[in-house]
């Protein structure tokens, strides 16, 4: 039983990493820029479209490096085009935005790739398990957890010690003092927003590897992010990570004991946390209202 | 008894001490007026009364209740009614509609889905009462929006009135305003206290209507208080030079 | 909400002419059956936007008319329809219960959350709405036994209006289903445009207008938030027990927050601002999303351009610009 | 394991269904000859998750219109096809239905593949009086508890799946099985029904039950594995049933037990990688079955004229479109009550059912009775990627079936 426990453990930190590349994206574009990303799944199922398309010409490690930078190109392209134009209005606007961005995302990859899966080629290097014992644990698990942790240790690097991430976290604190002290924020917001379409590309690659590709793909994805980000507490990236993770643990940890509710779970995390502490774990007194 | 009696109020922000332990008290039909350089705690004095939020220690004690605790809506309740710096009005509506939801809250109607014609009858008189005052009328059916600067004051001081203060808390009331404009706001706020024997606190960087319309002056620097008196003896006291000119040579 | 907003309009709360475009729209509804299938509709299709309308219509006291922004009213459109679809299947074959049963189950559900999220604003409130209608979205996914779950609420259909001296019969004959969709309809909004009139629609206004200034003036924010919401979820709740009585069906689908999104893009492309925008936004959305649907499967892509368009080019609405249109 | 040029073909393929299907919702063309045609609208979830079954059921009933038209039509009229997108949403299938009826008025419906639709359809079908024909929609109460007059169904019951493979499994690995379910009706239903026929053989079993859209079950797998069962059934759908393969093939459990479950369509076998490719498993038709004439001559007419080889979802449209055509034919008439009276135990011909066996509708429930497939799924063999499949042995419909009581379907017909 306590094997069967830590097993999970180790899976939900698996499937936690995921979200929490999912949710911290997203929580860089919400902190900087004050907009919900509904097309933030798409932009994951385009980051393993793009990769399919590419490891014919690039093999699968040039794929895995290429496709988030091209997703984050594009991720760039639409918050100049689109998404800069609603900063100033009423946030439905934005909301609404990215809604229909989603739908447009979505449609065309089904257009473009087809409605039913694709199934992409991992090495088979890592689709092999660690060992007779631990057959469940394949070396792709523990590839991309890997992966996980070197792109959010890279995140936070960046945002410390490079001087476009110091700016970012200044601008999340008071966007209007960086401004006057004559940081060009409509570019920090574009860059910002490219960083977080990278990790979701990054997030699709991998998942392509894991689940397959389908058009819908980042839909499953996109509340348990939501989630991660309301319980870790809004405005903290380390509340983001730390809630993507507890809420991934948890869901593996409840398929042990009642398998049917390890949807549910999360839910009912995300109730507990805004009854007993509206804020969220770590998040800063204010900063939800 | 006067109306507000502080007491010793401290405000920390993190390791920053906004307001140092300050007291005031103010008689009932005072107008009072807080003076002091740029950063001196004023607004945050101010908020401290107003219940944006409560001091770090102290007390305040409005009209023999003491208030140190207590929400915004309930010392609005009690009879506080407070303008802000930069205009807070409701810009979308017409000055009659922004009267009209001050009287309506005043009456207590706010959460009635239903009102008779007596009642309908007491909230229009409440609103001409409240134009008058204010010499709105001739622009009550416009959008506040629209108005000039020194108009939406006197439509924000307007709103605040419906609430038949016992206290007007005004916070820089010519702020950003231009000679005319000035005069004008400054006009009404003598009326009010002349006329109708409001007591007011307000805060203001315009010494002319300082020294003009208070009966005493608090000056506060570094968020200590640094000197109280009538208008002439805070003109001639040393300490208030001093922190306003700098120190004599 | 705050006064910083660009897209600030200056449209008074109702109309110009309130009467005048009330006049227009209902002698509209009411003539549906004669002329729209002229026009190669259906009348099933006009069904569709008064529930839609409707619920358009109450999620703008929240948006347009309190300046709070709920991205999960969807769940309580939803509830309402499994209120009423519970109510026809297990309490009794009453079409006026199966409302009232629809009512409180979204109204008192979403009064509950209201309770936990009145104190968050902006695009968090946002967040969080989302992320309870999927709660309810997922309970009734999950539900089997009560809801059917995944299949959707079936075994109910909607009875004949016993009137006491006759028997209207809405359960076969369309057109007298329509009309009495319109009665509910009629009688809804007309609460609604009463209830914004009163001294509390007034003190939303007022929230949304300026926050600051309405706590300054002693209204209990969080508490008529609280309150508006709770309406707002009522109303929405009932227009989802119409959709129900519609369908003869109840599903999960009707929970999902990409139904939220339509309603919001409904009562946006109408215009916020104006009492019957939100109505208008939906017939044009059903209309649109009817005709093109039918034309390519691609049709997302056509509503995701609908969605992007009215925000680049129309924030106003439809509405919203004739009214500015009138006033120059 | 993929091939550069899948996207290619996939794109092209569904350009072209998108262009059909925008063709045939043009507007009505009268037919040359003067008289009115006959309309058949067609309501399936043409986006969302169900989309590849409703494209090639779309598809089949395409091919078949145009092969009516070019022989008799329906009763010596032209036959037009009007569909439409339900967007796998209950609300739009509904209103999709009424607006074929109340403005095209069309004759006859077909649809839906999602179940839960197909079921709200008939709240509309039943009241307006049109008949109605469920080409692809699984669950069970549409040709059971809630059956209703009007409506016939071509593809089985999940109870019909379950009892044509649980004996095939038995009989070739063992009685101790173990479930892996999803957590909602259509699970709970198809888990019984294995669990009925399970038992009367003398088998025992474990079952675990998911959240639908599980993508993670090395915690189920692991259970399992302990558990030793002779046959790890997997019930999932869509892409969760996927996972669940693909994750036993990782994790090496073939070598240990074997793998099965009711259905499993050509369309989900052709999109997954070779190591989600197995298992024993119900197929609703197959197309090779070279021992029947019928079949092989209409293999190759389908190839001809779509280029595709025909599937179980092609076969559906197919048998739905031409059964009307005979029961019309009978009942010399399309007024919805004729139609379901000619229909009832109506025998359908083996160039039309396709299959050695005899076919017809059951009269007490409105199911259609027909041989049910039960083999081995393997990745393709001699570079045909449609070779997927093997027959291991046909069930005859109404074996599989029960009797019409166990069915729990009560029909009642219009006074």
């Amino acid at each position: 039983m306590l094997q069967l426990v830590l097993y999970n453990v180790t899976n939900g930190l698996i499937i936690g990493a995921f979200y929490v590349l999912m949710a911290l994206g997203l929580s860089l574009i919400l902190n900087l820029s004050n907009v919900i990303n509904f097309a933030h799944g798409n932009f994951l199922a385009l980051g393993g479209y793009i990769a399919f398309v590419l490891t014919p010409f690039l093999g699968y490690w040039g794929a895995l490096i290429v496709s988030p930078l091209i997703t984050a190109l594009f991720g760039f392209a639409i918050e100049r085009l689109m998404i800069r134009r609603v900063y100033s209005r009423d946030p439905v606007y934005s909301l609404l935005l990215t809604f229909g961005l989603a739908f447009i995302m979505q449609d065309a990859c089904r257009y473009i790739w087809g409605p039913s899966g694709l199934q992409t080629s991992i090495p088979d290097i890592l689709s092999a398990p660690l060992s007779a014992d631990l057959f469940f644990i394949t070396w792709y698990r523990i590839f991309m957890v890997a992966l996980v942790i070197a792109a959010v240790s890279g995140l936070f690097a960046f945002l410390r010690f490079t001087r476009v991430g110091i700016r970012i976290r200044a601008g999340t604190l008071d966007l209007d003092t960086v401004s006057i002290l004559g940081v060009n924020v409509g570019m920090l917001r574009s860059l910002n927003f490219a960083v977080g379409s990278l990790l979701a590309g990054l997030a699709g690659v991998l998942a392509a590897g894991q689940v397959g590709l389908n058009p819908n793909m980042g839909d499953d994805l996109l509340m348990p992010s939501f989630i991660a980000i309301i319980v870790g507490g809004v405005g903290s990236l380390t509340g983001t990570l730390c809630g993507g993770l507890l809420i991934g643990v948890a869901g593996a940890l409840t398929t042990v004991f009642w398998p049917a509710a390890s949807e549910a779970v999360i839910y009912v995390i995300m109730l507990v946390v805004l009854i007993l502490r509206p804020r969220g774990l770590m998040g800063q007194e204010g900063m939800m209202s | 008894m006067s109306m507000l009696d502080i007491r010793n109020v401290t405000k920390q922000f993190g390791s920053l001490v906004a307001v140092n332990s300050v007291s005031m008290q103010v008689a009932a039909g005072e107008l009072r007026a807080i003076i002091g350089p740029n950063g001196a705690g004023k607004t945050t004095f101010f908020n401290m009364i107003s219940g944006f939020f409560s001091p770090t220690a102290g007390d305040i004690v409005f009209d023999g209740t003491t208030v140190t605790k207590l929400a915004v809506a309930e010392r609005v309740a009690m009879g506080m009614a407070r303008t802000f710096q930069i205009t807070e009005i409701f810009p979308e509506l017409t000055v009659r509609e922004n009267i009209r939801i001050g009287v309506e809250s005043a009456l207590g109607l706010r959460q009635r889905f239903w009102i008779g014609a007596a009642q309908k009858a007491a909230v229009n008189r409440g609103i001409d009462e409240a134009l008058i005052l204010t010499g709105l009328t001739v622009n009550a059916d416009r959008l506040v929006g629209e108005l000039s600067h020194g108009d939406q004051r006197a439509a924000e001081i307007a709103t605040a009135l419906t609430l038949k203060p016992r206290l007007l808390l005004l916070d820089e009331p010519t702020a950003g305003m231009g000679e005319h404009e000035t005069y004008a706001v400054a006009n009404l706020i003598r009326r009010l206290h002349k006329n109708s024997a409001y007591t007011i606190v307000l805060i203001e960087h315009d010494m002319r209507v300082v020294f003009n319309l208070a009966d005493k002056i608090t000056v506060l620097g570094e968020g200590k208080m640094l000197a109280e008196g009538t208008p002439d003896e805070i003109a001639a006291n040393p300490i208030v030079q001093e922190a306003y000119l700098g120190k004599a040579e | 909400m705050s006064t910083a907003t660009t897209t600030a309009v200056t449209t008074p709360v109702m109309p110009a002419r309130p009467w005048l475009t009330t006049a227009i729209i209902f002698a509209a509804l009411l003539t549906v059956p004669v002329w729209l299938p002229m026009l190669g509709g259906y009348t099933a299709l006009a069904g569709r936007v008064l529930v839609l309308g409707l619920a358009a219509m109450s999620f703008n006291l929240l948006l347009g008319f309190t300046g709070v922004m709920s991205f999960g009213h969807a769940a309580y459109f939803g509830l309402g329809a499994y209120g009423a679809g519970l109510t026809l299947k297990y309490i009794a074959p009453s079409t006026p219960l199966a409302m009232v049963g629809g009512v409180l189950l979204g109204g008192i559900l979403g009064s509950l959350f209201g309770r936990l999220i009145a104190q968050r604003r902006g695009v968090y409130f946002a967040m969080v709405t989302v992320a309870f209608g999927q709660i309810a979205f997922y309970v009734t996914y999950s539900w089997d036994s009560l809801t059917g779950g995944y299949d959707g609420l079936r075994g109910f259909s909607r009875a004949p209006l016993n009137l006491g001296f006759t028997t209207i019969d809405i359960t076969n004959n369309s057109t007298y289903f329509y009309y009495f969709l319109l009665f509910v309809f009629a009688v809804a909004t007309g609460l609604q445009a009463l209830l914004l009139a009163s001294p509390f629609g007034r003190t939303l206004v007022a929230i949304r207008e300026n926050e600051r200034r309405a706590r300054f003036l002693g209204i209990p924010i969080e508490r008529h938030i609280w309150m508006s919401f709770s309406i707002s979820c009522c109303f929405t709740a009932l227009a989802g027990a119409l959709y129900a009585l519609l369908n003869n069906f109840a599903d999960p689908m009707g929970l999902h927050y990409s139904l939220s999104g339509e309603i919001v893009i409904m009562t946006v492309m109408g215009g916020m601002r104006a009492f019957w925008g939100p109505l208008i936004g939906a017939a044009l959305f059903v209309v649109l999303q009817d005709y093109i649907s039918s034309m390519t499967v691609n049709w997302m892509s056509f509503v995701g351009l609908i969605f992007v368009l009215v925000v680049l080019f129309f924030p106003r609405g439809l509405l919203g610009m004739l009214q500015k249109g009138t006033e120059k | 394991m993929t091939s550069p040029t899948l996207p290619a073909i996939r794109r092209r393929t569904l350009i072209k269904s998108s262009l059909a299907v925008a063709a045939l919702s043009a507007p009505p063309i009268i037919s040359a000859r003067g008289e009115v045609p006959v309309r058949i609208g067609m309501v399936d979830p043409l986006t969302g998750t169900l989309s590849a079954l409703a494209v090639s059921e779309v598809e089949g009933a395409k091919y078949t219109v145009e092969r009516l038209n070019k022989r008799n039509g329906i009763l010596g009229r032209q036959v037009e096809l009007l569909v439409e997108d339900s967007a796998n949403d209950v609300g739009t299938g509904v209103q999709k239905t009424r607006k074929l009826i109340e403005r095209d008025k069309v004759d006859v419906i077909l649809g839906d593949v999602n179940s839960g639709i197909a079921y709200a359809m008939m709240g509309v079908t039943s009241e307006l009086k049109v008949f109605h024909m469920v080409p692809g929609g699984h669950t069970d109460p549409i040709t059971g508890a809630d059956c209703k007059w009007n409506t016939f169904r071509v593809c089985n019951t999940t109870a019909m799946d379950a009892a044509a493979v649980t004996g095939e499994l038995v009989k070739r690995f063992g009685k101790k099985f173990f479930f892996v379910t999803p957590d909602y009706a259509y699970g709970h239903t198809l888990q019984a029904n294995f669990i009925k026929n399970l038992k009367a053989l003398g088998g025992e079993y474990q079952a675990e039950l998911l959240p639908i859209t599980n993508s993670e079950f090395s915690a189920t797998l692991i259970k399992a594995k302990a558990y030793k069962p002779d046959v790890l059934l997997n019930n999932m759908g869509g892409l969760a049933q996927i996972n669940c393969m693909k994750q036993f093939t990782q994790f090496g459990m073939q070598k240990e037990m074997h793998l099965g479950g009711g259905l499993y369509e050509i369309e989900s076998v052709r999109a997954v990688p070779a190591d989600a490719q197995t298992g024993t498993w119900v197929m609703e038709w197959w197309w090779d079955q070279p021992n029947v004439p019928e079949v092989v001559a209409f293999v190759a007419d389908f190839r001809k004229a779509t280029g595709k080889t025909p599937t179980a979802r092609h076969w559906f449209a197919l048998v739905a479109i031409e059964s009307i055509r005979l029961a019309a034919e009978k009942a010399k008439s399309l007024e919805g009550p004729k139609l379901a009276l000619a229909m009832e135990g109506m025998e359908l011909p083996r160039d039309i059912a396709l299959t050695a066996g005899k076919s017809f509708f059951r009269a007490g429930d409105h199911q259609l009775m027909t041989d049910l497939f039960v083999g081995d799924v393997h990745p393709p063999s001699k570079g045909n990627p449609d070779d997927v499949f093997t027959i291991g042995s046909a069930v005859p419909g109404e074996v599989a079936a029960g009797s019409v009581e166990s069915t729990g379907c009560k029909m009642v017909h219009p006074a």
